[in-house]
Protein backbone atom coordinates (compact mmCIF):
# COMPACT_ATOMS: atom_id res chain seq x y z
CA UNK A 1 0.00 0.00 0.00
CA UNK A 2 1.26 3.53 -1.41
CA UNK A 3 -0.23 6.98 0.76
CA UNK A 4 1.02 10.52 0.21
CA UNK A 5 -0.37 13.00 2.52
CA UNK A 6 0.18 15.76 4.15
CA UNK A 7 -1.39 14.12 7.76
CA UNK A 8 0.95 12.93 10.84
CA UNK A 9 0.55 8.32 10.56
CA UNK A 10 0.84 6.32 13.56
CA UNK A 11 3.14 3.52 13.53
CA UNK A 12 1.42 1.01 15.94
CA UNK A 13 -2.24 1.80 14.04
CA UNK A 14 -0.12 0.92 10.76
CA UNK A 15 1.54 -2.41 11.86
CA UNK A 16 -2.01 -3.52 13.76
CA UNK A 17 -3.76 -2.60 10.21
CA UNK A 18 -1.21 -4.92 8.11
CA UNK A 19 -1.52 -7.57 10.63
CA UNK A 20 -4.63 -7.98 11.51
CA UNK A 21 -6.72 -11.00 11.19
CA UNK A 22 -3.53 -12.79 9.86
CA UNK A 23 -1.17 -14.98 11.54
CA UNK A 24 1.02 -16.24 9.51
CA UNK A 25 2.76 -12.58 10.18
CA UNK A 26 5.69 -13.42 12.52
CA UNK A 27 8.22 -10.14 11.66
CA UNK A 28 7.27 -6.46 11.09
CA UNK A 29 10.16 -3.87 10.34
CA UNK A 30 9.51 -0.38 10.61
CA UNK A 31 11.46 2.46 9.07
CA UNK A 32 10.53 5.99 10.26
CA UNK A 33 12.35 9.18 8.35
CA UNK A 34 12.04 12.05 10.93
CA UNK A 35 12.69 15.88 10.53
CA UNK A 36 16.36 16.76 12.25
CA UNK A 37 17.28 20.07 13.47
CA UNK A 38 15.83 21.89 10.32
CA UNK A 39 11.92 22.48 9.12
CA UNK A 40 11.22 20.74 6.02
CA UNK A 41 9.31 21.82 2.90
CA UNK A 42 8.50 18.75 0.77
CA UNK A 43 7.71 18.97 -2.16
CA UNK A 44 6.55 16.27 -5.09
CA UNK A 45 5.10 15.29 -8.42
CA UNK A 46 1.69 14.18 -7.89
CA UNK A 47 0.75 10.95 -10.22
CA UNK A 48 4.56 10.23 -10.85
CA UNK A 49 4.90 9.85 -6.88
CA UNK A 50 2.32 7.11 -6.81
CA UNK A 51 3.43 5.35 -9.71
CA UNK A 52 7.13 5.17 -8.88
CA UNK A 53 6.11 4.06 -4.96
CA UNK A 54 4.01 1.71 -6.72
CA UNK A 55 7.14 0.20 -8.60
CA UNK A 56 9.28 0.11 -5.78
CA UNK A 57 6.72 -1.44 -3.72
CA UNK A 58 6.37 -4.29 -6.53
CA UNK A 59 10.07 -5.09 -6.92
CA UNK A 60 10.26 -5.25 -2.95
CA UNK A 61 7.21 -8.19 -3.37
CA UNK A 62 9.05 -9.96 -6.28
CA UNK A 63 11.82 -10.03 -4.13
CA UNK A 64 11.10 -11.31 -0.53
CA UNK A 65 8.29 -13.05 0.78
CA UNK A 66 5.94 -10.25 2.24
CA UNK A 67 2.78 -10.80 3.64
CA UNK A 68 2.19 -6.90 3.42
CA UNK A 69 3.87 -3.66 3.05
CA UNK A 70 3.43 0.14 3.08
CA UNK A 71 4.68 3.28 2.01
CA UNK A 72 3.48 6.02 3.59
CA UNK A 73 5.06 9.51 2.35
CA UNK A 74 4.35 12.91 4.01
CA UNK A 75 4.39 16.27 2.18
CA UNK A 76 3.94 19.85 2.63
CA UNK A 77 5.56 21.38 5.96
CA UNK A 78 7.56 19.43 8.10
CA UNK A 79 8.73 20.43 11.28
CA UNK A 80 12.15 19.30 13.48
CA UNK A 81 10.65 16.41 14.79
CA UNK A 82 7.88 15.31 12.51
CA UNK A 83 7.50 12.19 10.47
CA UNK A 84 8.53 12.10 7.59
CA UNK A 85 8.15 8.76 5.99
CA UNK A 86 7.06 5.37 7.15
CA UNK A 87 8.06 2.28 5.65
CA UNK A 88 6.53 -1.30 7.07
CA UNK A 89 7.06 -4.80 5.93
CA UNK A 90 5.22 -8.45 7.36
CA UNK A 91 6.80 -11.12 6.84
CA UNK A 92 7.12 -14.91 8.16
CA UNK A 93 11.04 -14.48 8.83
CA UNK A 94 12.61 -11.58 10.21
CA UNK A 95 15.07 -11.47 6.88
CA UNK A 96 13.10 -11.08 4.29
CA UNK A 97 11.03 -7.98 6.27
CA UNK A 98 14.52 -6.58 7.09
CA UNK A 99 15.80 -6.60 3.51
CA UNK A 100 13.00 -5.81 1.87
CA UNK A 101 12.60 -2.43 4.25
CA UNK A 102 16.04 -1.28 3.32
CA UNK A 103 15.67 -2.38 0.29
CA UNK A 104 12.20 -0.20 -0.03
CA UNK A 105 14.02 2.91 1.89
CA UNK A 106 16.88 3.29 -0.95
CA UNK A 107 14.72 2.83 -3.56
CA UNK A 108 12.47 5.12 -2.31
CA UNK A 109 15.58 7.79 -1.78
CA UNK A 110 16.56 7.58 -5.70
CA UNK A 111 13.72 6.97 -7.38
CA UNK A 112 10.64 8.74 -5.52
CA UNK A 113 10.12 12.33 -6.80
CA UNK A 114 10.28 13.93 -3.72
CA UNK A 115 12.46 17.12 -3.19
CA UNK A 116 13.31 18.77 0.40
CA UNK A 117 13.65 22.59 1.03
CA UNK A 118 14.81 23.75 4.32
CA UNK A 119 14.21 27.66 4.35
CA UNK A 120 15.03 29.30 0.91
CA UNK A 121 17.54 26.00 -0.03
CA UNK A 122 16.85 23.01 -1.84
CA UNK A 123 18.53 19.82 -0.21
CA UNK A 124 21.13 17.98 -2.53
CA UNK A 125 20.87 14.71 -3.04
CA UNK A 126 23.72 12.24 -1.59
CA UNK A 127 26.30 10.08 -3.40
CA UNK A 128 25.57 7.76 -0.12
CA UNK A 129 21.73 7.35 -1.37
CA UNK A 130 22.73 6.05 -5.20
CA UNK A 131 25.51 3.40 -3.82
CA UNK A 132 23.43 2.43 -1.02
CA UNK A 133 20.65 1.56 -3.81
CA UNK A 134 23.54 0.38 -6.24
CA UNK A 135 23.87 -2.70 -3.94
CA UNK A 136 20.53 -3.70 -5.01
CA UNK A 137 21.21 -4.51 -9.07
CA UNK B 1 2.38 18.59 -25.21
CA UNK B 2 2.88 19.46 -21.17
CA UNK B 3 5.74 20.30 -19.36
CA UNK B 4 5.99 20.32 -15.95
CA UNK B 5 9.00 21.85 -13.35
CA UNK B 6 9.60 20.68 -9.87
CA UNK B 7 11.88 22.33 -7.08
CA UNK B 8 14.63 24.87 -8.30
CA UNK B 9 13.88 23.69 -12.05
CA UNK B 10 10.12 24.94 -11.20
CA UNK B 11 11.44 27.95 -9.54
CA UNK B 12 14.12 29.09 -12.48
CA UNK B 13 12.08 28.81 -15.02
CA UNK B 14 9.05 30.59 -13.16
CA UNK B 15 5.99 28.56 -13.74
CA UNK B 16 5.28 24.96 -12.46
CA UNK B 17 3.83 23.84 -16.06
CA UNK B 18 3.01 25.07 -19.23
CA UNK B 19 1.76 23.72 -22.65
CA UNK B 20 4.27 23.96 -25.84
CA UNK B 21 3.88 23.34 -29.68
CA UNK B 22 7.63 22.11 -30.26
CA UNK B 23 9.10 22.59 -33.33
CA UNK B 24 9.42 19.31 -36.01
CA UNK B 25 13.20 18.92 -34.91
CA UNK B 26 12.89 18.73 -30.86
CA UNK B 27 12.85 14.90 -31.48
CA UNK B 28 14.43 14.11 -27.81
CA UNK B 29 14.70 15.34 -24.35
CA UNK B 30 18.44 16.93 -25.34
CA UNK B 31 16.59 18.81 -28.08
CA UNK B 32 13.62 20.02 -25.93
CA UNK B 33 16.32 21.67 -23.30
CA UNK B 34 18.21 23.05 -26.06
CA UNK B 35 14.90 24.65 -27.46
CA UNK B 36 13.84 25.62 -23.78
CA UNK B 37 17.15 27.73 -23.28
CA UNK B 38 15.86 29.84 -25.91
CA UNK B 39 13.39 31.21 -24.10
CA UNK B 40 14.84 33.36 -21.50
CA UNK B 41 16.97 33.61 -19.04
CA UNK B 42 15.07 31.36 -16.46
CA UNK B 43 15.25 28.49 -18.80
CA UNK B 44 18.81 28.97 -19.52
CA UNK B 45 19.38 29.12 -15.38
CA UNK B 46 17.39 25.98 -15.14
CA UNK B 47 19.51 24.23 -17.45
CA UNK B 48 22.94 25.50 -16.97
CA UNK B 49 24.26 22.41 -15.71
CA UNK B 50 22.99 18.98 -16.69
CA UNK B 51 24.53 17.34 -13.95
CA UNK B 52 21.61 17.88 -11.64
CA UNK B 53 18.57 18.13 -14.01
CA UNK B 54 16.67 15.01 -14.44
CA UNK B 55 13.52 14.49 -16.60
CA UNK B 56 10.54 12.28 -16.96
CA UNK B 57 8.36 11.07 -19.83
CA UNK B 58 4.91 10.19 -19.09
CA UNK B 59 5.94 9.91 -14.83
CA UNK B 60 8.46 7.26 -15.41
CA UNK B 61 12.45 8.63 -15.34
CA UNK B 62 14.36 9.07 -18.59
CA UNK B 63 17.93 9.70 -19.35
CA UNK B 64 18.75 13.19 -20.64
CA UNK B 65 18.56 11.73 -24.18
CA UNK B 66 15.70 9.61 -24.68
CA UNK B 67 13.78 9.82 -27.50
CA UNK B 68 10.35 12.02 -26.86
CA UNK B 69 8.07 10.05 -28.69
CA UNK B 70 4.52 9.93 -28.52
CA UNK B 71 4.92 12.02 -24.75
CA UNK B 72 2.59 13.77 -23.56
CA UNK B 73 4.07 14.82 -20.58
CA UNK B 74 7.83 15.66 -20.32
CA UNK B 75 9.03 16.89 -16.33
CA UNK B 76 12.32 17.99 -15.20
CA UNK B 77 13.60 18.61 -11.72
CA UNK B 78 16.61 17.65 -9.70
CA UNK B 79 18.32 14.92 -8.42
CA UNK B 80 15.20 13.52 -5.82
CA UNK B 81 15.68 14.31 -1.86
CA UNK B 82 12.76 12.61 -0.34
CA UNK B 83 12.57 10.08 2.63
CA UNK C 1 17.12 0.01 27.70
CA UNK C 2 16.11 -3.62 28.74
CA UNK C 3 12.44 -4.20 29.28
CA UNK C 4 11.70 -8.15 29.91
CA UNK C 5 7.46 -7.95 31.22
CA UNK C 6 4.47 -10.43 30.89
CA UNK C 7 2.92 -6.92 29.64
CA UNK C 8 1.74 -6.00 25.80
CA UNK C 9 4.00 -3.08 24.49
CA UNK C 10 3.01 0.01 21.98
CA UNK C 11 5.34 0.41 18.87
CA UNK C 12 4.19 3.92 18.76
CA UNK C 13 4.70 5.28 22.45
CA UNK C 14 7.96 3.76 22.52
CA UNK C 15 9.61 5.41 19.62
CA UNK C 16 7.98 8.49 21.08
CA UNK C 17 9.78 7.96 24.90
CA UNK C 18 13.31 7.09 22.68
CA UNK C 19 13.04 10.40 20.32
CA UNK C 20 11.17 12.80 22.75
CA UNK C 21 12.76 16.07 23.16
CA UNK C 22 15.28 15.06 20.44
CA UNK C 23 16.04 16.96 17.19
CA UNK C 24 19.27 14.69 16.11
CA UNK C 25 17.27 11.46 15.45
CA UNK C 26 16.33 11.11 11.91
CA UNK C 27 16.04 7.13 11.24
CA UNK C 28 14.00 5.15 13.45
CA UNK C 29 14.05 1.17 12.80
CA UNK C 30 11.57 -1.19 14.99
CA UNK C 31 11.82 -5.14 14.67
CA UNK C 32 8.52 -6.52 16.24
CA UNK C 33 8.44 -10.50 16.96
CA UNK C 34 5.03 -11.87 16.67
CA UNK C 35 3.45 -14.97 17.44
CA UNK C 36 2.44 -17.19 14.66
CA UNK C 37 -0.48 -20.37 14.36
CA UNK C 38 0.34 -21.20 17.78
CA UNK C 39 0.06 -20.21 21.23
CA UNK C 40 3.32 -20.26 23.17
CA UNK C 41 4.77 -20.22 26.81
CA UNK C 42 8.23 -17.88 27.27
CA UNK C 43 10.54 -19.22 29.79
CA UNK C 44 13.60 -17.37 30.75
CA UNK C 45 16.99 -17.32 33.32
CA UNK C 46 15.67 -14.31 35.39
CA UNK C 47 18.98 -12.33 35.78
CA UNK C 48 20.73 -13.47 33.51
CA UNK C 49 18.42 -12.37 31.02
CA UNK C 50 19.01 -8.86 31.58
CA UNK C 51 22.56 -9.30 31.77
CA UNK C 52 22.50 -10.73 28.20
CA UNK C 53 20.82 -8.42 26.68
CA UNK C 54 22.57 -5.35 28.14
CA UNK C 55 25.72 -6.99 26.47
CA UNK C 56 24.07 -7.05 23.35
CA UNK C 57 22.72 -3.68 23.64
CA UNK C 58 26.29 -2.20 24.61
CA UNK C 59 27.81 -4.20 21.52
CA UNK C 60 25.40 -2.97 19.36
CA UNK C 61 26.03 1.07 20.59
CA UNK C 62 29.74 0.35 20.35
CA UNK C 63 29.67 -0.84 16.78
CA UNK C 64 26.68 1.84 15.32
CA UNK C 65 25.97 5.24 15.94
CA UNK C 66 22.76 5.26 18.14
CA UNK C 67 21.25 7.53 19.60
CA UNK C 68 18.97 5.66 21.46
CA UNK C 69 17.95 1.73 21.69
CA UNK C 70 15.31 -0.52 22.94
CA UNK C 71 14.79 -4.16 24.05
CA UNK C 72 11.47 -5.48 25.27
CA UNK C 73 11.26 -9.26 25.26
CA UNK C 74 7.57 -10.65 26.29
CA UNK C 75 7.32 -13.74 28.70
CA UNK C 76 4.38 -15.90 29.66
CA UNK C 77 1.82 -17.25 27.99
CA UNK C 78 1.61 -15.38 24.32
CA UNK C 79 -1.36 -16.18 21.77
CA UNK C 80 -1.18 -16.31 18.52
CA UNK C 81 -0.73 -12.10 17.15
CA UNK C 82 0.55 -11.25 20.46
CA UNK C 83 3.97 -9.37 20.13
CA UNK C 84 7.04 -11.24 21.32
CA UNK C 85 9.74 -8.82 21.01
CA UNK C 86 10.63 -5.04 20.31
CA UNK C 87 13.75 -4.03 19.00
CA UNK C 88 14.39 0.12 18.76
CA UNK C 89 16.94 1.80 17.04
CA UNK C 90 17.40 5.64 16.52
CA UNK C 91 20.29 7.17 14.49
CA UNK C 92 21.00 9.81 12.54
CA UNK C 93 21.48 7.39 9.67
CA UNK C 94 19.37 4.91 8.55
CA UNK C 95 22.03 2.52 7.53
CA UNK C 96 23.02 2.53 11.34
CA UNK C 97 19.54 2.06 12.48
CA UNK C 98 19.06 -0.58 10.26
CA UNK C 99 21.85 -2.73 11.10
CA UNK C 100 21.61 -2.31 14.13
CA UNK C 101 18.20 -3.65 14.36
CA UNK C 102 19.23 -6.75 12.33
CA UNK C 103 22.08 -7.09 14.61
CA UNK C 104 20.02 -7.06 18.06
CA UNK C 105 17.55 -9.91 16.85
CA UNK C 106 20.40 -11.65 15.61
CA UNK C 107 22.54 -12.07 19.31
CA UNK C 108 19.03 -12.27 20.60
CA UNK C 109 17.66 -15.18 18.71
CA UNK C 110 20.82 -16.81 19.87
CA UNK C 111 22.40 -15.47 23.11
CA UNK C 112 19.68 -14.27 25.36
CA UNK C 113 18.14 -17.24 27.46
CA UNK C 114 14.74 -17.80 26.15
CA UNK C 115 12.92 -20.61 25.74
CA UNK C 116 9.67 -21.12 23.53
CA UNK C 117 6.87 -24.18 24.43
CA UNK C 118 4.11 -24.48 22.28
CA UNK C 119 1.74 -27.14 24.03
CA UNK C 120 3.99 -29.77 25.29
CA UNK C 121 6.86 -29.20 22.98
CA UNK C 122 10.02 -27.16 22.91
CA UNK C 123 10.61 -25.04 20.14
CA UNK C 124 13.79 -26.29 18.56
CA UNK C 125 16.74 -23.59 18.16
CA UNK C 126 17.39 -23.17 14.63
CA UNK C 127 20.62 -23.41 12.32
CA UNK C 128 19.38 -20.20 10.17
CA UNK C 129 19.88 -18.15 13.38
CA UNK C 130 23.63 -19.41 14.10
CA UNK C 131 23.68 -18.61 11.11
CA UNK C 132 22.41 -15.39 10.83
CA UNK C 133 24.66 -14.48 13.87
CA UNK C 134 28.05 -15.31 12.44
CA UNK C 135 27.51 -12.55 9.80
CA UNK C 136 28.61 -9.88 12.11
CA UNK C 137 31.78 -11.45 13.91
CA UNK D 1 26.72 -24.29 44.36
CA UNK D 2 23.56 -23.17 43.09
CA UNK D 3 22.08 -25.09 39.99
CA UNK D 4 19.69 -24.17 37.95
CA UNK D 5 17.46 -25.81 35.18
CA UNK D 6 15.22 -24.01 32.27
CA UNK D 7 12.75 -25.76 30.10
CA UNK D 8 13.21 -29.28 29.12
CA UNK D 9 16.39 -29.81 30.69
CA UNK D 10 14.27 -28.40 34.06
CA UNK D 11 11.35 -30.90 33.36
CA UNK D 12 13.82 -33.62 32.96
CA UNK D 13 15.90 -33.42 35.87
CA UNK D 14 12.62 -32.76 37.77
CA UNK D 15 13.23 -29.39 39.24
CA UNK D 16 14.31 -26.05 38.75
CA UNK D 17 16.58 -25.46 40.83
CA UNK D 18 19.06 -27.26 43.61
CA UNK D 19 22.01 -26.48 45.72
CA UNK D 20 24.50 -28.93 45.93
CA UNK D 21 28.09 -29.34 47.76
CA UNK D 22 30.45 -31.07 45.05
CA UNK D 23 33.17 -33.51 45.54
CA UNK D 24 36.47 -32.24 45.11
CA UNK D 25 37.40 -33.99 41.53
CA UNK D 26 34.61 -31.85 40.02
CA UNK D 27 36.55 -29.03 38.31
CA UNK D 28 34.77 -27.83 35.33
CA UNK D 29 31.46 -28.44 33.53
CA UNK D 30 31.77 -31.49 32.25
CA UNK D 31 33.14 -33.15 35.61
CA UNK D 32 29.48 -32.23 36.53
CA UNK D 33 27.85 -33.12 34.30
CA UNK D 34 28.76 -36.63 34.64
CA UNK D 35 28.78 -36.20 38.33
CA UNK D 36 24.79 -35.22 37.93
CA UNK D 37 24.30 -38.24 35.68
CA UNK D 38 25.32 -40.20 38.88
CA UNK D 39 21.96 -38.74 40.41
CA UNK D 40 19.15 -40.70 38.69
CA UNK D 41 17.51 -41.40 36.05
CA UNK D 42 16.20 -38.02 35.71
CA UNK D 43 19.77 -36.23 35.25
CA UNK D 44 20.95 -39.18 32.73
CA UNK D 45 18.12 -38.30 30.32
CA UNK D 46 18.90 -34.68 30.75
CA UNK D 47 22.38 -35.09 30.16
CA UNK D 48 21.93 -37.78 27.40
CA UNK D 49 22.72 -35.49 24.26
CA UNK D 50 25.31 -32.94 25.26
CA UNK D 51 25.07 -32.10 21.55
CA UNK D 52 21.93 -29.95 22.57
CA UNK D 53 23.09 -29.16 26.37
CA UNK D 54 24.03 -25.50 27.01
CA UNK D 55 25.74 -24.04 30.39
CA UNK D 56 25.99 -20.80 31.97
CA UNK D 57 28.52 -20.17 34.76
CA UNK D 58 27.32 -16.93 37.03
CA UNK D 59 24.59 -15.93 33.97
CA UNK D 60 27.65 -15.90 31.39
CA UNK D 61 27.47 -18.53 28.32
CA UNK D 62 29.97 -21.10 28.80
CA UNK D 63 31.53 -23.91 26.60
CA UNK D 64 30.80 -27.48 28.19
CA UNK D 65 34.64 -27.97 29.20
CA UNK D 66 34.61 -24.45 31.26
CA UNK D 67 36.94 -24.88 34.85
CA UNK D 68 34.11 -24.19 37.36
CA UNK D 69 37.23 -21.69 39.20
CA UNK D 70 34.59 -20.02 42.18
CA UNK D 71 31.16 -20.34 40.52
CA UNK D 72 28.22 -19.84 42.46
CA UNK D 73 25.58 -20.28 40.10
CA UNK D 74 25.78 -22.83 37.25
CA UNK D 75 22.79 -22.97 35.15
CA UNK D 76 22.12 -25.89 32.26
CA UNK D 77 19.01 -25.16 29.54
CA UNK D 78 18.68 -26.14 26.16
CA UNK D 79 20.02 -23.36 22.57
CA UNK D 80 17.71 -20.75 23.27
CA UNK D 81 14.85 -19.93 21.42
CA UNK D 82 13.72 -16.02 22.01
CA UNK D 83 12.96 -13.50 19.90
Amino acid sequence: MIRVQTEDFDVSAEIAALTKARTDVGAVVTFSGIVRDVALELEHYPGMTERELGKIEEEARARWALQASLIIHRVGRLDPGDNIVLVVTASSHREDAFKAAEFLMDYLKTRAPFWKREGESWVEAKASDDKAAERWK
Amino acid sequence: MKLLYFAWVRQKTGTPEEDVTLPDHVRDVGALIDWLKTRGEGYEAAFADLKVVRAAIDQEHVALDAPLGRAQEVAFFPPVTGG
